[in-house]
C-alpha cells in the first residue's frame, strides 16, 4: 500500500479548477530543500545558550551571557579592533587560501594522472597530514621566520592538503566509462583535463573547499600567536593568555559566523556547479 | 501464495484474451487530461486519456521524444518535480523496467533482481528468474560483467520477479537479439497468461506490439492518436494479411508511409 | 561541575579555625605531579589516614585553572602568576603554601637568550632589542620585570608577541628573529648547547623568579572535609620536600627520569636550580613581593588593581610552620 | 597519430609464440596501481634526511640526525616508554574512533534523509568544524572533567565530523536514479538505507575515514596534555616542554608512520569494498 | 579541410559500392586470430578473423552476450586489461558509438558533440550535426533532459562529426522508433557515400543490417560463423525475395528457424 492516490490543492487564482492528482510514492530521499536550514540549527544553539544563560543553569564562569558578549561586541566594533582584526585576518587567510588551493590543485593533478607522480606525491601528503602541526610549527619559524611569509605559506600548507585529498580521491572516482570515451575522442591530455577530469573531480574538489576555507580560518588562530599584533586568531589567543573569556567567546561567534557563511557560499557554488548533476540531494 | 510467486510458470491454462475478468477497478489505470511540461517552451503530454483494465497488455508506440517514458514516469509516480495537472490512478503494486537497465552497480546480479524481496524462497525466485531470461549461472557477476542485452535481461527479470499488478516496461527487448527477444516474448506472455497483470510496454518495434499486445497506442502530439485493440487470436504471423494491415497502419501513425525501405530513396 | 561529591558539604567559615576530623571517603584531588612522586617513593604515602588522595598529573597555570573552573580539581603548583590570573579572570583561588629557593638569583629559573650576534651584556643593552614577549605566560611577566629594573619603558624597546610553546623561543633566537628571549630549564641548556658555538648567550637579570605556591579554588577552603584533609596534606608535604632535600638522587631518579623521561644528569641540574625550594613558614616577605608583580602587571598590561594578601588562606601559615618546626 | 600498434612480448616460456599485438591508445588515466607505491615517497624523504644530515646541509639544530633519532628511539623502546605510550594511546584512539564513528554515521544518515534532520544537525556541526579546537578544550574539561571519559569523548567529538560530512556529502551524492528504482520497487526506509544509501555513500564513508583516523591521532596529542601519565601524545607534549628535540622527532617519526600504515589500511580497505567500481583510478 | 567537416553532405555523387578504391591498406582493419577471455571459464572471442576494407560497411549480428562488444572494444583499443592474444590493426581516426549512449553528464548536449575538435568551426559543425539527427534546438539541454533515443542520436551526432576512417557503431539504432531509424539509416548512408569511412556496426534488426550493409557477418562461438557479401544494389525493399531470404539465413544463423512468430508456439 505505498503508492498512493492524494490529491494536491491548485491554486486558488485559477477559475476552473484543474485536477492534478498525481501518483505518490513513499519519498525515500531527504525531498525538497528548505531554503535557509544551515541556520536553523545554529539559531536553536543560540537560544538555547539564552535561555541557560537566563535562567542561571549556565554559570557565566562557564560560558559568557549572550547579552554580555552582544556588549562586548559592541566594545570591540567601537573601538575599531574588531574590524582591524577581520580586516588584516581576512588578508591572510585569502592570501594562503589562494595559494593552497592552486598548489593542491597541481598536486592532485599530477598524482592523480600518474602513478609515478602519486608514488612521489601522495605518501609525503599523507605524512604531512599525519604531523601535528604545532610540532611544525618550530620547523617553519626555522625555515621562513615569523614574518607574513611564514603566516600565508602555513595557512596554504594547510589548505593544500584537503584541496589535494579531496581533488585527488574525486579525480579518482570519476566513472572509467567517461575515461574510455575521451580515450576514444582522441582528446589531448591537457583538454581530457578540462572536459573530463576537472568537471568529474568538481564535487570532490567542492567538498574539499569547505575543508579548507575552515582550516583557513583555523590556521590563523596558529599561525597569528606567533609576532602578529592584529587578527582574530591574535585577538583570541591574547584574550586567552589574559583570561578574557567573554572576548574569546566573541572571538568564537565571529568564528562560527564566518564558518556557517564560508560553508554556505561554497554549498551555493556547489548547487550553481553541479546542477547538472541528478542525485539524492538534488532531487 | 501462490499468486505471488512471480515466476512459477504452470502449464498454459489458456490464452490471455481481450477485456480481463476480475473487479472491474482494482488493478485497473485510468489517467485523464494528463498535462506535462518541462519548460514553457510547450507540453510534451497534453491532455492524455488513457484506461487500462486489469490484465490488460497495451503496447505504446511513439516517435523518440515523444512522451512515452514520461508518461510511464507518471503512472510510476516518478514525476513529483515536472509541472503539470491531470487524474493518475494505478493499483497498488506496480514494477517498472527502466529504459536504462539500472541494475545497483554495487550489488549482484542476483542481489539486484532479489533487491527488496521479503521470505525465504526469495533467492530461490530471483535465480529462477535469472534461469528464465537466460542468466543462469551469472548470479554472482557484477552488473558492468553483463553485456548490455544481459543487462536488459536481468532487469527483466527484476521486475517479472515481483508479481506486480501493473507491469511498467520501457523499452525492456531494445538490446535484444531476434531468437533472445522471442525467447523473452515468450516468457512474458507465459507470465501474464498466469499472473494476469496490466501491461504497459514500450516498444519501437511495430512487429512486436502486434505479437504481444491486446491493444496498441500511438502517442502523437501529446495524445493518444491510435488505440487499436489487436484481434488476432494467438497465432499472430506476420504472414497474416491482417497482421501486414496492422503493421501498415501502426507505421502510418509514426510517419513511415511506405516500409519498403528503398535505400536511395530515403537517402537522397 | 562533574567531579562534585554527592555528600552534602560542611561549610567552613573564612576564619573560623581549621578542623582535625576529616569525613569518611572524603577525597582530595590534587594535580602536584613531583609531591606525588616525593611521597610515593619516601613512603610517606602510608601517612596519609582519613581521606584519600587522587592524583592528577596536571601542572602550570593554565591547566589547573581550567580544571579548577570545571571543579575537577582541588589543588595544584604553580609559579606566582597564574593566581593572579585567577582572580583576574572570576575564579577565586586560594593560596595555602609557598615555597622558594635559598638562593634565588645564583639559580634562576629564566635567563634571557641573546641570539648570536646581538650584544647584550646586561638588562640596561636591551633598549632598541626585539624582545619576545607572551603577555599571559610567567615568561610575560619576566620580561617586563626586566625593562622595569633596567628603566626602560614597553616602547623603548620592540616586543614581539610570540607564545612559549615547545621550542619557540629557542628557534626564533636561532633564526635571528629576535634579539632577546625568556629561556628556562632545558630550553635555556639546549639553547646553548645547539648556538652558543655561532654566539648565542645569555644574561641573568638578578630577578627573583623561584616563587612557587601550592593553590586550590577558595570552594575547597569553604569545606570543612577538604580543609581538613589539606591541611594534613600540607604537613605530610613539607616532610616530602624535606624528604627531597635529603635524597635528591633518588628524587631526581624516580621523577625527573623515571616520571618526566630526562636523563640523570639534567634531573640533578634542574634539581639543583629551579626544583631546589624551601618551605617557607612566615609568608610576609613573600606576599609583598607577589604584591609588586602584580602591581606591575596591572599597569603594564591594564590589569584591575590587586590587593593579594586577599589571595593567601594564612591559617596554613601555621601549619606549614608547625610542620617546619615539628620536622 | 594517436591509435598506434605496438607489440607485446609473450612469456618466453611458451613454445610456440603467441602474438598479441593490440590498438593501444593513448592512456589517460594513470595505469596500473604501483603497489605500496604510498611508501615510495617517504623513503624518498628520509632518504633525502640522511643525506641531508650526513652531508650536514640539514643543520641538526634544525632537525635532528636520522641515526640519532634512530638511537634515540632504540633508547625509548628499550626502557619500555614507547611501546607502553603505543599502548595507552591506542586504546583512548580506537575507543574514541569506535564511538565518533557510530555518532558520525547516525547523524550523517538523519541528516542526509531528511531535511528537518539536516536542519538541526547540519548547521551545528558546521559551527563546531569553524571553533578552533583549542578553545573547546575549557568547555569539554568543564562538563566532562579530566579524566579518561573527556579523552576519549573528545577524539570522538573530532572523529565524529570528517564522518559525517563525508558521509552526508557522498549520500546526497547517491545518482538519483538508484533512489527511483528503490521508490518503484517499494523498499522500506531501513531497506532502503541498507541497500542503496549504505553502500552508495561508501565512497564518501571511507575518506571521511581517512580523515577520522588521522583526527583521531592529532587528538591524542590535544588530549594527553591533559591529565596524562602516558601516551604518545603526551610523549611529545612532554619533551617539547623540556626541549627534548630527539624525542620530539621521534614521536613525529611514529606519527608518520602511524598515519601511513593507517591510510594505507583504510585504503586497501576502499578498494576491496568498492571493488564493484569501474573508475578513473580502478581501471 | 573537406574530408574532416563530417558533416559536410554534398549531394549524392554515387552509391557506395562494394569494394572499395583507394590506397589498400591504410584505413583497413585486420583482425587476426582474435582471443579474448574474461575468466577461467572460457573464451569470448575464440580465434576471430575479420578483414575489413577501407570504405567498407559491415554490419555484426550475433545474440545478446556473444562477443560483440568485446569485438568492438578490442578495436577501439579499450581492452588492455582484458587476457587473450591476437593481431589488431585499425586505422589511426577511430570513433566509437557506445552501446549505452555516454554523454558527459556535466557538459551541455553540444558541448558534448564537439568534445575535443578543433577550429573555429567546431560549434557550427556540431550544431549542424545535431539538427541532423533532428536535435536542432536542443543543444544546450542536459544529457539527463534527453529522451532515450535523443541520446542516443547525440551521441551519433558525436561520432560522425568526427569524420573518421573506422566508425564503430555499436547498436546506435536501438532507443529508435521506425521513422526516425529510418531517418538515420539514410543520413549514416549519405555520410557514408560522402566520406567512405569503414564501418563495423552492431546492430539486432537484421532487416537494418541487410538494408545498410556491403556486409552482414555473424558471431557465433566466438567467430565469424557467416560472413554474406549484400549484393542487391542500392533499391533493397524488404519486398525483394532475395532480401527475404538473406533475412531467413541470417535469422537462421541466429538460431530463428522460422520468422513467422506464432506467440502460442514459442509459448509452450
Ligand atoms: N528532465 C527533463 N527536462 C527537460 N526535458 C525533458 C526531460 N525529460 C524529458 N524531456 C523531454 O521531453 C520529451 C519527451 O521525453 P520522453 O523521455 O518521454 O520521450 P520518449 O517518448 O520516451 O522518447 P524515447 O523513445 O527517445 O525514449 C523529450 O523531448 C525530452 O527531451
Ligand atoms: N568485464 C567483464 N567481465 C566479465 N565478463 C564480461 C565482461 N564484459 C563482458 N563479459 C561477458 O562476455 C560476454 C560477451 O559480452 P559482450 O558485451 O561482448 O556481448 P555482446 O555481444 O555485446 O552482447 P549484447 O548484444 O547483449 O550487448 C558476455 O557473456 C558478458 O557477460
Ligand atoms: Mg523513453
Ligand atoms: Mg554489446
Amino acid at each position: 500500500m505505498t503508492a498512493s492516490v492524494i490529491s494536491r490543492p491548485t491554486a486558488e487564482l485559477t477559475p476552473v479548477t484543474v485536477p492534478d492528482r498525481r501518483v505518490l510514492r513513499r519519498r525515500l530521499g531527504p525531498g525538497r530543500r528548505i531554503p535557509f536550514a544551515l541556520w536553523l540549527g545554529p539559531l536553536l544553539l543560540v537560544a538555547l545558550w539564552f535561555l541557560a544563560s537566563w535562567t542561571g543553569v549556565l554559570d557565566p564562569r562557564t560560558l559568557s551571557e549572550p547579552w554580555v558578549v552582544v556588549s562586548t561586541a559592541g566594545d570591540l566594533i567601537e573601538s575599531g579592533r574588531l574590524q582591524e582584526a577581520l580586516r588584516v585576518s581576512a588578508v591572510r587567510a585569502f592570501a594562503g587560501l589562494g595559494l593552497g588551493i592552486a598548489v593542491g590543485l597541481v598536486l592532485a593533478l599530477v598524482s592523480g594522472l600518474s602513478r609515478v607522480g602519486e608514488a612521489l606525491i601522495d605518501g609525503p601528503v599523507q605524512v604531512k597530514r599525519a604531523i601535528p602541526s604545532l610540532a611544525l610549527m618550530p620547523l617553519l619559524i626555522l625555515w621562513l621566520g615569523i614574518g607574513e611569509e611564514m603566516k600565508i605559506i602555513t595557512i596554504a600548507i594547510g589548505v593544500a592538503i584537503p584541496i589535494y585529498i579531496h581533488t585527488h580521491n574525486g579525480l579518482r572516482g570519476i566513472d572509467g566509462r567517461y575515461v574510455e570515451l575521451a580515450e576514444t575522442a582522441d582528446l589531448s591530455r591537457s583538454r581530457f583535463v578540462r572536459h573530463v577530469v576537472l568537471p568529474g573531480a568538481t564535487p570532490g574538489f567542492l567538498l574539499g573547499l569547505r575543508f579548507a576555507v575552515t582550516t583557513s580560518l583555523l590556521s590563523l588562530v596558529v599561525v597569528e600567536q606567533i609576532n602578529a599584533t592584529s587578527g582574530i586568531g591574535h585577538l583570541i589567543t591574547l584574550a586567552s593568555s589574559y583570561g578574557q573569556t567573554e572576548i574569546i567567546v566573541v572571538g568564537l561567534v565571529v568564528y562560527a559566523l564566518l564558518g556557517l557563511i564560508a560553508d554556505g557560499t561554497v554549498r551555493l557554488i556547489e548547487r550553481k556547479a553541479l546542477s547538472w548533476r541528478r542525485t539524492l540531494g538534488s532531487r | 501464495m501462490a499468486t505471488h510467486t512471480g515466476l512459477e510458470v504452470s502449464p498454459t491454462t489458456g490464452p490471455p484474451t481481450g477485456p480481463p475478468t476480475g473487479p472491474p477497478t482494482a488493478g485497473a489505470v485510468r489517467v485523464e487530461q494528463l498535462h506535462r511540461s518541462f519548460n514553457e517552451a510547450g507540453g510534451v503530454l497534453k491532455g492524455l486519456d488513457l484506461q487500462i483494465a486489469p490484465g490488460q497488455f497495451v503496447a505504446l508506440i511513439g516517435k523518440s521524444g515523444s512522451g512515452k517514458s514520461t508518461l510511464l514516469r507518471a503512472l510510476a509516480g516518478l514525476d513529483r518535480e515536472v509541472a503539470g495537472t491531470g487524474i493518475v490512478e494505478v493499483p497498488d503494486r506496480v514494477s517498472v523496467v527502466f529504459q536504462d537497465s539500472r541494475l545497483l552497480p554495487w550489488k549482484r546480479v542476483l542481489d539486484n533482481v532479489v533487491l527488496g524481496l521479503d521470505g525465504r524462497d526469495a533467492r530461490d525466485r530471483g535465480r529462477q528468474a535469472l534461469a528464465e531470461v537466460g542468466l543462469a549461472g551469472r548470479e554472482r557477476s557484477w552488473p558492468h560483467e553483463l553485456s548490455g542485452g544481459e543487462q536488459q535481461r536481468a532487469a527483466l527479470a527484476r521486475s517479472l520477479v515481483r508479481d506486480p499488478q501493473l507491469l511498467l516496461a520501457d523499452e525492456p527487448f531494445g538490446a535484444l537479439d531476434a531468437l533472445t527477444r522471442i525467447r523473452m516474448h515468450a516468457l512474458l506472455h507465459r507470465l501474464c497468461a498466469v499472473h494476469r497483470p496490466a501491461v504497459l510496454l514500450v516498444t519501437h518495434d511495430v512487429d512486436e506490439a502486434i505479437v504481444l499486445a491486446d491493444r496498441v497506442i500511438v502517442l502523437v502530439d501529446g495524445v493518444v492518436a491510435t488505440d487499436l485493440t489487436i484481434d488476432l487470436g494467438d497465432q499472430r504471423s506476420p504472414a497474416d494479411p491482417r497482421f501486414a494491415a496492422l503493421r501498415a497502419r501502426l507505421l502510418a501513425d509514426l510517419g513511415v508511409e511506405d516500409d519498403t525501405r528503398r535505400v536511395v530513396e530515403v537517402a537522397v | 561541575g562533574c567531579g562534585s561529591d554527592s555528600t552534602p558539604v560542611k561549610a567552613l567559615a573564612a576564619d573560623a579555625a581549621l578542623p582535625d576530623d576529616v569525613a569518611d571517603g572524603t577525597v582530595l584531588r590534587l594535580g602536584i605531579p613531583d609531591a606525588e612522586v616525593a611521597l610515593e617513593t619516601s613512603g610517606l604515602i602510608d601517612e596519609v589516614e582519613g581521606y584519600r588522595i587522587e592524583w592528577a598529573n596536571i601542572s602550570g597555570g593554565p591547566q589547573s585553572l581550567e580544571a579548577f573552573r570545571a571543579g575537577a580539581l582541588d589543588a595544584s603548583s604553580v609559579a606566582e602568576i597564574p593566581p593572579l590570573f585567577a582572580t583576574w579572570t572570576d575564579t577565586p583561588v586560594k593560596i595555602f603554601a609557598v615555597s622558594e629557593n635559598p638562593d634565588p638569583l645564583d639559580n634562576p629559573i629564566y635567563e634571557l637568550g641573546v641570539a648570536p650576534g646581538v650584544e647584550v651584556g646586561d638588562l640596561a643593552d636591551l633598549k632598541g632589542k626585539k624582545i619576545a614577549y607572551s603577555p599571559g605566560q610567567a615568561q610575560g611577566a619576566l620580561v617586563l620585570k626586566a625593562l622595569q629594573k633596567a628603566g626602560l619603558a614597553q616602547d623603548d624597546v620592540e616586543l614581539v608577541e610570540l607564545q612559549s610553546v615547545n621550542d619557540t623561543y629557542v628557534n626564533a633566537l636561532g633564526s635571528k628573529q629576535v634579539d632577546v628571549a625568556p629561556l628556562g630549564g632545558t630550553l635555556l641548556t639546549s639553547y646553548l648547547a645547539k648556538y652558543g658555538p655561532d654566539g648565542g648567550t645569555s644574561i641573568r637579570t638578578g630577578i627573583r623568579d623561584d616563587a612557587s605556591v601550592l593553590y586550590g579554588p577558595a570552594e575547597v577552603f569553604e569545606d570543612a572535609d577538604k580543609a581538613a584533609a589539606l591541611k594534613d596534606f600540607v604537613r605530610l608535604w613539607v616532610k616530602a620536600r624535606q624528604w627531597v632535600k635529603d635524597h635528591p638522587d633518588e628524587f631526581a631518579q624516580a621523577y625527573y627520569v623515571e616520571h618526566e623521561g630526562l636523563t640523570l644528569e639534567d634531573g640533578k641540574r634542574l634539581l639543583a636550580t629551579s626544583a631546589n625550594r624551601d618551605v617557607i613558614g612566615s609568608w610576609d616577605d613573600f606576599i609583598a613581593r607577589q604584591q609588586e608583580t602584580a602591581d606591575l602587571l596591572s599597569s603594564e598590561q591594564g590589569h584591575p588593581e590587586l590587593d593579594v594578601t586577599t589571595l593567601y588562606d594564612r591559617r596554613y601559615e601555621q601549619v606549614v610552620a608547625d610542620a617546619l618546626g615539628g620536622s
